[in-house]
């Protein structure tokens, strides 16, 4: 309890995926929300990557998420502008009414 | 020369088959009984060359089926048993050839009749001088189809095509048994030549066989197979039905290939087998047995009939059974005599019952015949002389041949032989009086034919007649001629063809067995004129007392019946369910058909699966994640 | 000799098929400029394919005409070859190859340039088959005959040619598909496919059992045997005349021929333990398809059913591993192909004229075309194993071998012979005798020259055949011995192991 | 400057980028040209990428990697590329996507699966990764006026978004557990007794599958193939699954090679579940796109089939298999670009009906291909899986051979039903026949290639057989 | 110890129960505001075990950038307040038992590697750039990140290229009929070409505009 070690981050980032990805697929209201999930599970890696460089003693990890960081801001940018242009075709971004395409 | 006599029908056979048209009916006619007539003066002459010289010879023209040890060669094989056949075949032959030039006179296929006629003759050419049981099985199956073409000549009468079917289907019953005699022969002797394997039947006396999950004896086995083929073509009782039926043919070929030839090969296979049945009493024993069956049987159903070719069909039937008989009791020279006299007069019968049918323009109901013996009286006398022969009547050629074989049986001296002369003798009296009634109802009493006057009926055509006569002539006197050669004391013609294991007894059995018969014949003459001429209430009394037994007999014993009910509608029922249940409804339904249909189902389910949304696709990739963890923490 | 004349049998057709591909032109000069090249090249491939057998020296039991280049890199040669019992069908193929060319001539309406491609480069696939000596070779050409067949039933064919030639294409498909399982096993157990080599060496028994099956499960759908025979009356029915023709005469041949030369080849000891259910399987459907003949009322339905039967008594030859046997199943491979290819045509003939199928609608057929009658009847009586005709011969070989073997067999399916008579002719007595059936019917012409020409060829031979099959027999005499040799010391060395 | 010259291909095509991007920009209607400039820039790559040498070479301090298998693979990609620029050239123009952008994605696009194949080090992969996933993002939902290609991207974006976080996760743990993102390392150090490494192994198989699209990580695949523009469902069913597979390989056989145990099931249960639905659920569609889309599945399952065995010939197999199914692919997409009547594409199955008798040289390239993409010998198809049967034969797995056939034969069925549709049907009105010449060239090409390969089937066997991680 | 545990264990209650409310929140601005709370939190705890610079960044990219980003798209398509009623479409996954059950089983999956964790014993990470701990966080990142890392730096900016390519393709249209300011063209302009005689037929328009 009282000795704050990786284990506990690790739980933390694996918390976070759980809620991120659960969020994915539970959530029945707008897109946003789901980009929103993914970018939870993308801060759970970051935990993840963080506290593990810290404990290796290793920039690594730190370096790696960086680049996520980066990458993650470029992914949001493209996936509100395809929610965006999406939007405009069909008024909606309801989840439940983005199926036009299936069987 | 022996080439000549085989292949020469072959050849009108084929030039009236391809070029018939050509050529025009009459020339292809004529070419075709011509041939024919030249081989039957060829095998006169052979026969007297094997009458004089003993000549015999067996010659070789090719190869025709080498695997193996299996062997077998096209061959023209002469001996005594041979050089009879040869004469009987094509000397009948060439006479009904030219007959029907006469009887197919508006018949608008003469060519292809004359080239069926000729085929068959080829086919049964071959059949006698096979040196080997392959081609004996060749010429087998090819006088069946001759006489599948046939009887089938008239294709437009559909009866005509079923009983050409039923003759071909039972007679591929009887090949049936045939064949795996056949096939025992070869594995038990390595060959299917009959000199090899005559020479090797003392040998395997004891060897016994595992056939269908029994054991027999080796030459009991071949021998009952072999006799079962013989059955078929010569229509012995259980697979006699087809005859009859091949009635439905022309009246020529009745009397080429339904009494004086075809039908005897069974008789000739038995006798030609003689060397191998000779060791096996129990199969003799069953060809005496059925011969006497069928020719009870046979002679019964005669009674009653009215079809005039059907009587003298069934006849034919009860004559083979007697040949059988004899063979039976081991007179199988007796059985060959009797075949050749039988030839004559069963041919005789025939075309007379042909130039009747003729006069009285295709009507062969006898109850509607009668009263005209004074208007086509060569016609009458023909079927007299017939008649005559037939019943046994003293001096003519049947007397000859029919007694011996019951004096044959008597001096056989088993129970099987004292059977045969009570049974020969009663079917000689039965014999008689359907013969009999036969005559006296289609030339005496009332005129009762409908469609015809009376004044238009007439004597058949000279094409007709004269042939009918050389036949006639051949029914008087063949017996006397031969009945020396053939099974006098002294006759050592047959040696080499058939073999008597104990030699035969000349004796003579009592006087009142030689009596007995001709006395019975004759006085059944005035008994059947006063039934079936004269006064025909008693009769009629009679046939409404035993009504059962007088359908019994008119019904064949109800052995079409029997059959269609076992056999036939079974096989269809059965056709018909292996189709439509075993194929259609189980095999594709659950094969093929049920495998499509559970792929396109489950195609539906994972279509349906792939709902369009995004968050049941986010599921199932998060279900695929923790599936392959968990795998991987339970592993 | 070094000219490579199997290559050029093989591939002469697909030559053909090239420039007939390749022709240019008006609507009417195509086809009648593909008809002349279609024509040519099979007859030419005929002529080469007797001259084959001419030079084929059949006192030798190795394989001959021998040609091997370099295919997959380093693990598979395309190597070719015959012996006395594939050059046999070869001979059946490029001679039914322009008969069914010229039955297209005949019939086919539309299309007939794609016809004659698919036929071709069908006939370069078959060739191929029975020229391969190597496993994946023959699987290529064996499989491959499947898309041009599959296009004939499916462009050229009967108002249910979709059902057909799908059923075709599928069932055929599953079953060959477990036979390449089996041949790159024995790559990884035997480090070789080629087909020499292989029957030179002993595969360990444990693999036999499964491998034997693999392929028997090709060569059964494609034979076919009881039960996996329900595509082939589906796919008869809906192919045009030609298609039937080659389906019949050739394409079930090759499972026959694979039976002999790698079933029983490759796997002695299988083939031996597996013969009691060859033997099953070829009884009843030698019974039970005769009898479902008997009750159809579609004529090519009836002779598919009949060629399902006599197959059985091909597979039953086959597995008897007697010289009579085994002989006698190549005959009546080849009698078989020449008669229910000519009663497929006989059919094709009719149904030129007619556009019916179903027996209940003809009748009476003699009285306008008594050519085709007498035509038709000789192929009939064929097929019902008349001796003088082909098919006794065949069958009748069998039967002796299967005797040997095992009498029950032999009876049952003597039995067969019975119901062959009984549906053949009531099948030729329902279309052709009679009466008349209709007016369609009176109006109907006789052969004409073409016809007449396809059907004499074919009757020469099954007659020619029957009376006279010395040619056939001496060509596979020597390696049917070699074959059966190599078999019964297998058979003889494994049971020695056992009993030591 | 050695160091440039191992990247010259890489940098080449940045440059490139840059370059067009600043030609479309400043030269008005530059689309023609920037296209022209695309494909020639592609061709110009491969040279570059053939003229490497031809050793294998790690730079960057181990992280990036140049060896037969990249070589290789980078050819084939752009080799695709190249292809599938020429034969979309005509739906282009028709759909109006001609804008001087849709080029420069791609080629970025490219460029990120170059990194991918060449990438030796998780964090280069990554960034590869997203490289061309962000540029797939955009092309699948490049038609914005469009509902359903909006949709398509959308979909996709999502998924793969989730799919690379789940990806990434498996990176945080591969890194934490073994404490290096170089491949060698993770290799020298990952061992059985590893959960948390295995974990992550699990996690980046579950990114590279959706990737590859394997079952059930397909989800995506045929709603993005049905509802992109077919320009970009050809650049989709080609060009990514070479990168994706190349580092699938890359990945099983240098970090994760000795947990083979581990992931060899996992990768015969994908390759057994792509295999059945690809043969399945194909059955049904009538959008020839969308069927294309689970037969790709399908074909995914047979090229897994060949990583799965753990052989140097495994991996050969799967690319051989993956370069004959481009072949198809690139044959197939140019059928349906030609399935265009006045000037509006088709995609329906149905609207091919009675092809052979208006267009019978288009029917049979039709029929070559979709035989081919069936299986059927002596086509190219076939050779494809006869190699991937040899490797899985040899290392003896013999139920997922068995599979491999039986959903081979169940998949027969909806080619033949597409031959059946083309050849047994009415036909209906006739398409265009205006194409171009590249399209028909390619075309040609393809359908040729593939019916001519049994003659000489050692070419691609010559061509892969010095490629070995093992 | 026990300041580092308080503040772990406030922080990242925080964030968990921000991160829940992320997802279940009815409106999506509060969703947004739930995600700026996370990220601010999560950088806490970074700066908190030495990732400082990663934790600033965090905060300004994400917090500054991407929620906002978020914030921006959520108002634009106004779609802030969520449609409340429940979906009534059957099926398994809408359940929500059945989909936190495999939210459950995945989380306790990953529990299971983060105990793998701790039943590693004497683990000895290879480490190829040591943390250097005379330098700052910032600094040795900085260190790196432009020399060794150089390759995936450039990459990086190409991946933003192309999403700013991206974005701007997707969302940005030309208006067709407004009119537009064009310097160069103004400049260009000679004084020959700035004025043109038209004759006029009379009853016919002039088109101005080319």
């Amino acid at each position: 309890m009282n000795d704050i070690g990786l284990g506990h981050y690790l739980t933390l980032a694996a918390i976070i995926f759980t809620i991120g990805v659960v969020g994915v697929f539970l959530n029945r209201k707008n897109i946003i929300i789901i980009l929103m999930s993914i970018e939870l599970i993308l801060l759970a890696v970051n935990i993840n990557l963080v506290s593990f460089s810290i404990y290796l003693q290793d920039l690594v990890g730190q370096v790696f998420t960086m680049f996520i960081l980066t990458v993650a801001a470029a992914e949001a940018a493209v996936g509100l502008a395809i929610i965006v242009v999406y939007y405009k075709n069909k008024g909606s971004i309801h989840v439940e009414q983005i199926s036009s395409l299936k069987g | 020369m022996e080439y000549a006599i085989v292949f020469l029908p072959l050849v009108g056979s084929l030039i009236s088959g391809f070029f018939g048209k050509r050529i025009g009916d009459k020339y292809t006619q004529i070419l075709a009984s011509t041939l024919v007539a030249v081989a039957a003066i060829l095998s006169i002459s052979i026969f007297y060359k094997v009458l004089s010289h003993d000549y015999s010879s067996n010659k070789l023209i090719f190869n025709w089926i080498s695997s193996g040890n299996f062997v077998v060669n096209w061959s023209v094989k002469i001996d005594s048993l041979t050089s009879v056949m040869l004469v009987v075949v094509t000397l009948i032959s060439s006479i009904i050839h030219f007959y029907s030039i006469g009887y197919m006179n508006n018949d608008p296929h003469k060519p292809r009749f004359m080239a069926y006629l000729s085929l068959f003759t080829f086919a049964m050419l071959t059949l006698v001088t096979a040196d080997n049981f392959l081609q004996l099985f060749f010429g087998w199956e090819g006088v069946g189809l001759c006489s599948y073409l046939l009887i089938g000549f008239w294709y437009k009468k559909m009866s005509a095509n079923s009983a050409a079917i039923k003759a071909f289907i039972v007679n591929r019953v009887g090949d049936f048994g045939f064949a795996i005699g056949i096939f025992l022969i070869f594995f038990y002797y390595g060959t299917v030549n009959y000199s090899e394997v005559f020479q090797k039947t003392p040998e395997l006396i004891m060897q016994t066989v595992n056939f269908m999950g029994a054991e027999f004896n080796l030459i009991n086995l071949v021998c009952i197979l072999l006799f079962i083929g013989s059955m078929g073509k010569s229509a012995q009782i259980l697979l006699h039905t087809w005859l009859p039926d091949a009635m439905e043919g022309p009246t020529p070929v009745s009397a080429l290939i339904h009494a004086a030839t075809m039908v005897t090969a069974g008789v000739f296979l038995v006798v030609r087998c003689s060397p191998i049945f000779e060791y096996s009493q129990l199969a003799l024993n069953i060809v005496a047995i059925v011969g006497m069956a069928t020719a009870f049987f046979a002679a019964t159903v005669a009674l009653v009939q009215n079809d005039i070719k059907k009587i003298i069909a069934y006849s034919t039937c009860s004559q083979l059974g007697y040949m059988f008989f004899a063979a039976g009791i081991g007179a199988y020279h007796v059985a060959i005599f009797h075949l050749f006299t039988h030839a004559f007069f069963k041919a005789l019968l025939f075309l007379g019952a042909g130039c009747v049918i003729h006069s009285f323009r295709e009507e062969q109901d006898i109850n509607l015949m009668g009263g005209v013996w004074k208007k086509i009286p060569y016609t009458y006398a023909l079927m007299i002389i017939g008649t005559l022969a037939l019943t046994g009547f003293p001096f003519l050629s049947g007397f000859y041949s029919k007694d011996a074989i019951i004096e044959f049986a008597y001096l056989k001296g088993s129970a099987v032989g004292y059977c045969a002369v009570f049974v020969g003798i009663f079917t000689a009296f039965l014999t008689a009086i359907y013969s009999w009634r036969l005559i006296f109802k289609t030339f005496h009493g009332k005129f009762n034919n409908k469609k015809n006057n009376l004044s238009t009926i007439h004597d058949s055509a000279l094409i007709m007649l004269i042939p009918s006569a050389i036949l006639a002539f051949g029914a008087i006197i063949s017996g006397v001629v031969f009945k020396k050669l053939f099974i006098g004391n002294e006759t050592n013609f047959w040696e080499g063809s058939i073999l008597f294991l104990e030699p035969i007894k000349y004796l003579h059995p009592p006087q009142w067995i030689i009596f007995m018969t001709p006395f019975i014949v004759t006085a059944t003459i005035p008994a059947a004129y006063y039934l079936f001429a004269k006064d025909n209430k008693i009769l009629k009394n009679l046939v409404l007392k035993n009504k059962f037994f007088y359908n019994f007999l008119l019904n064949k014993w109800y052995f079409d019946e029997l059959y269609n009910f076992i056999f036939v509608e079974p096989t269809k029922k059965i056709g018909l369910f292996f189709w439509q249940r075993g194929d259609v409804n189980t095999i594709d339904k659950y094969g093929p058909d049920g495998i499509s249909r559970i792929v396109k189902i489950l195609s539906n389910k994972v279509v349906n699966f792939q709902s369009g949304y995004l968050y049941h696709y986010a599921f199932v990739m998060l279900v695929g994640l923790s599936i392959l963890l968990t795998y991987l923490i339970l592993y | 000799m070094n000219f490579p004349i199997l290559s050029a049998i093989i591939f002469i057709p697909l030559i053909g098929a090239l420039f007939i591909f390749l022709t240019k032109g008006s609507q009417k000069s195509i086809e009648k400029n593909s008809k002349y090249v279609a024509v040519f090249s099979s007859i030419a491939n005929f002529f080469l394919s007797l001259f084959l057998w001419y030079s084929f020296d059949s006192s030798v039991s190795t394989f001959q005409f021998i040609e091997e280049k370099n295919w997959i890199n380093g693990f598979i040669n395309f190597k070719l070859g015959v012996d006395g019992i594939s050059i046999l069908f070869i001979l059946l193929t490029t001679f039914i190859a322009p008969i069914c060319i010229f039955s297209g001539i005949n019939s086919i309406k539309f299309k007939i340039k794609d016809f004659f491609i698919a036929i071709l480069v069908m006939e370069t696939l078959m060739l191929g088959v029975f020229c391969s000596l190597d496993l994946v070779i023959f699987y290529l050409f064996f499989e491959g005959g499947l898309i041009p067949m599959f296009l004939i039933i499916g462009i050229w064919g009967g108002p249910k040619r979709v059902y057909s030639a799908f059923k075709f294409f599928l069932f055929t498909l599953l079953g060959s598909v477990l036979m390449l399982v089996a041949i790159i096993s024995i790559y990884w157990i035997t480090g070789t496919t080629d087909v020499i080599k292989l029957l030179n060496i002993k595969i360990a028994q444990e693999y036999q059992y499964l491998l034997w099956l693999a392929f028997f499960s090709s060569f059964a759908v494609k034979l076919p045997m009881w039960p996996f025979h329900t595509w082939l009356p589906d796919a008869h029915v809906e192919a045009p005349t030609a298609g039937s023709v080659i389906l019949a005469a050739i394409l079930l041949k090759m499972a026959g021929y694979g039976f002999i030369r790698f079933s029983l080849g490759l796997f002695p000891i299988a083939s031996d333990y597996f013969t009691p259910l060859i033997f099953t399987l070829s009884v009843i459907a030698i019974i039970y398809t005769s009898l479902v003949a008997l009750m159809q009322d579609d004529m090519k339905k009836l002779i598919a059913y009949s060629s399902v039967a006599h197959m059985g008594f091909v597979t039953i030859g086959i597995f008897s591993l007697t010289k009579q046997g085994l002989e006698g199943s190549i005959i009546q491979m080849i009698s078989h192909g020449l008669i229910s290819a000519a009663l497929f045509l006989c059919v094709g003939v009719v149904y030129d004229r007619y556009q019916s199928r179903m027996i209940s609608s003809y009748g009476g057929l003699v009285n306008v075309m008594p050519k085709y009658a007498l035509v038709f009847m000789i192929f009939v009586l064929a097929a019902l194993g008349l001796p003088g005709t082909s098919g006794f011969v065949g069958e009748f070989l069998i039967l002796v071998g299967v005797f040997q073997k095992n009498i029950l067999v032999a009876v049952l399916a003597s039995f067969g012979i019975i119901l062959v008579a009984a549906y053949m002719l009531w099948l030729y007595r329902r279309v052709v005798f009679g009466r008349i059936g209709s007016n369609e019917i009176k109006t109907m012409l006789d052969l004409n020259r073409t016809e007449i020409y396809i059907f004499a060829s074919l009757a020469f031979l099954t007659i020619f055949l029957g009376i006279y099959p010395e040619p056939l027999l001496n060509t596979v005499d020597v390696s049917i011995n070699n074959l059966i040799d190599k078999y019964e010391t297998d058979i003889n060395l494994n049971l020695t192991k056992t009993n030591n | 400057m050695q160091l440039i010259s191992y990247i010259l291909p890489e940098i080449f095509l940045s440059s490139v980028i840059m370059i067009l991007l600043m030609i479309g920009v400043f030269v008005k209607k530059s689309f023609r040209m920037v296209n022209l400039l695309t494909i020639t820039s592609l061709l110009f790559a491969i040279i570059l990428v053939l003229n490497q040498p031809d050793e294998t070479i790690k730079i960057f301090r181990d992280s990036y990697i140049i060896d037969k298998l990249s070589v290789f693979m980078k050819v084939l990609t752009l080799l695709f590329s190249f292809f599938v620029l020429v034969v979309s050239k005509d739906y282009i123009k028709n759909t109006n996507i001609d804008k001087i952008e849709y080029p420069i994605i791609i080629l970025a696009s490219t460029l990120g699966m170059l990194l991918m194949i060449s990438s030796y080090d998780l964090i280069i992969f990554y960034l590869g990764l997203e490289l061309q996933s962000l540029c797939l993002y955009i092309l699948s939902s490049f038609r914005r006026d469009d509902e359903r290609s909006t949709e398509a991207g959308l979909k996709y974006f999502v998924l793969s978004a989730l799919a690379s976080g789940l990806l990434l996760y498996g990176c945080s743990l591969i890194y934490g557990f073994t404490g290096s993102t170089n491949f060698e390392i993770i290799s020298s150090i990952l061992s059985e007794s590893n959960t948390g490494g295995i974990f992550g192994l699990v996690f980046i198989m579950v990114g590279l599958a959706f990737k590859v699209s394997a079952v059930p990580f397909h989800m995506w695949t045929p709603d993005v193939y049905e509802g992109s523009p077919t320009s970009v469902t050809s650049f989709f069913a080609m060009v990514p699954k070479i990168a994706a597979l190349s580092v699938f390989i890359r990945f099983m056989y240098v970090p994760f090679i000795n947990v083979i145990t581990q992931w060899q099931t996992i990768i015969v249960f994908l390759s057994i579940a792509s295999m059945i639905l690809g043969a399945v659920a194909a059955i049904g569609q009538n959008n020839i796109k969308r069927l294309l889309a689970y037969s790709s599945i399908g074909h995914m399952g047979y090229a897994l089939a060949g990583i799965a065995t753990g052989t140097n010939e495994g991996i050969q197999s799967t690319i051989i298999y993956l370069t004959i199914y481009l072949v198809m692919n690139l044959g197939i997409f140019g059928c349906i670009f030609m399935m265009k009547r006045e000037n509006v594409f088709y995609e329906n199955i149905n609207d091919l009906s009675g092809l052979s008798k208006n267009h019978p040289l288009l029917a049979l390239g039709f029929l070559v291909i979709l035989f081919s993409l069936a299986g059927i010998p002596p086509l190219a198809g076939f050779f494809a899986k006869f190699y991937i049967f040899m490797s899985v034969i040899e290392v003896q797995m013999y139920t997922l051979a068995l599979i491999g056939l039986i959903t081979t034969v169940v998949s027969a069925f909806y080619y033949l039903r597409i031959i059946k549709i083309i050849y047994f049907d009415k036909p209906k009105k006739p398409f265009d026949t205006n194409f171009d010449f590249g399209l028909k060239l390619t075309l040609a090409f393809s359908s040729i290639l593939i019916l001519i390969y049994f003659t000489y089937p050692s070419i691609l066997i010559k061509a892969v057989s010095s490629i070995s991680l093992y | 110890m026990l300041a580092h545990s308080l503040f772990f264990y406030f922080f990242s209650t925080i964030t968990v129960f921000s991160a829940v409310m992320v997802t279940v929140s009815r409106n999506t601005v509060y969703s947004v505001f739930f995600l700026i709370l996370v990220f601010i939190s999560v950088s806490i705890l970074f700066i908190m075990i030495g990732a400082e610079f990663l934790g600033m960044i965090m905060l300004i990219v994400y917090v500054g950038a991407v929620a906002v980003l978020f914030l921006f798209v959520v108002m634009m398509l106004n779609v802030t307040e969520q449609i409340t009623k429940r979906s009534i479409k059957k099926g398994l996954i809408n359940n929500i038992s059945v989909g936190s059950v495999v939210g459950i089983i995945i989380f306790l999956e990953l529990l299971v590697a983060v105990g793998g964790w701790k039943y590693k014993s004497n683990f000895a990470p290879f480490s190829s750039s040591e943390l250097d701990l005379s330098v700052s966080n910032t600094h040795a990142l900085g260190n790196i990140l432009y020399t060794d890392y150089i390759h995936l730096f450039q990459i990086s900016g190409m991946i933003l290229l192309v999403s700013m390519i991206g974005a701007i393709t997707l969302t940005f249209k030309k208006k067709e009929n407004v009119k537009r300011q064009n310097y160069f063209d103004q400049i260009k302009r000679e004084k020959e070409s700035a004025v043109s005689l038209v004759e006029v037929k009379s009853g016919e328009g002039v088109k101005i505009d080319e």
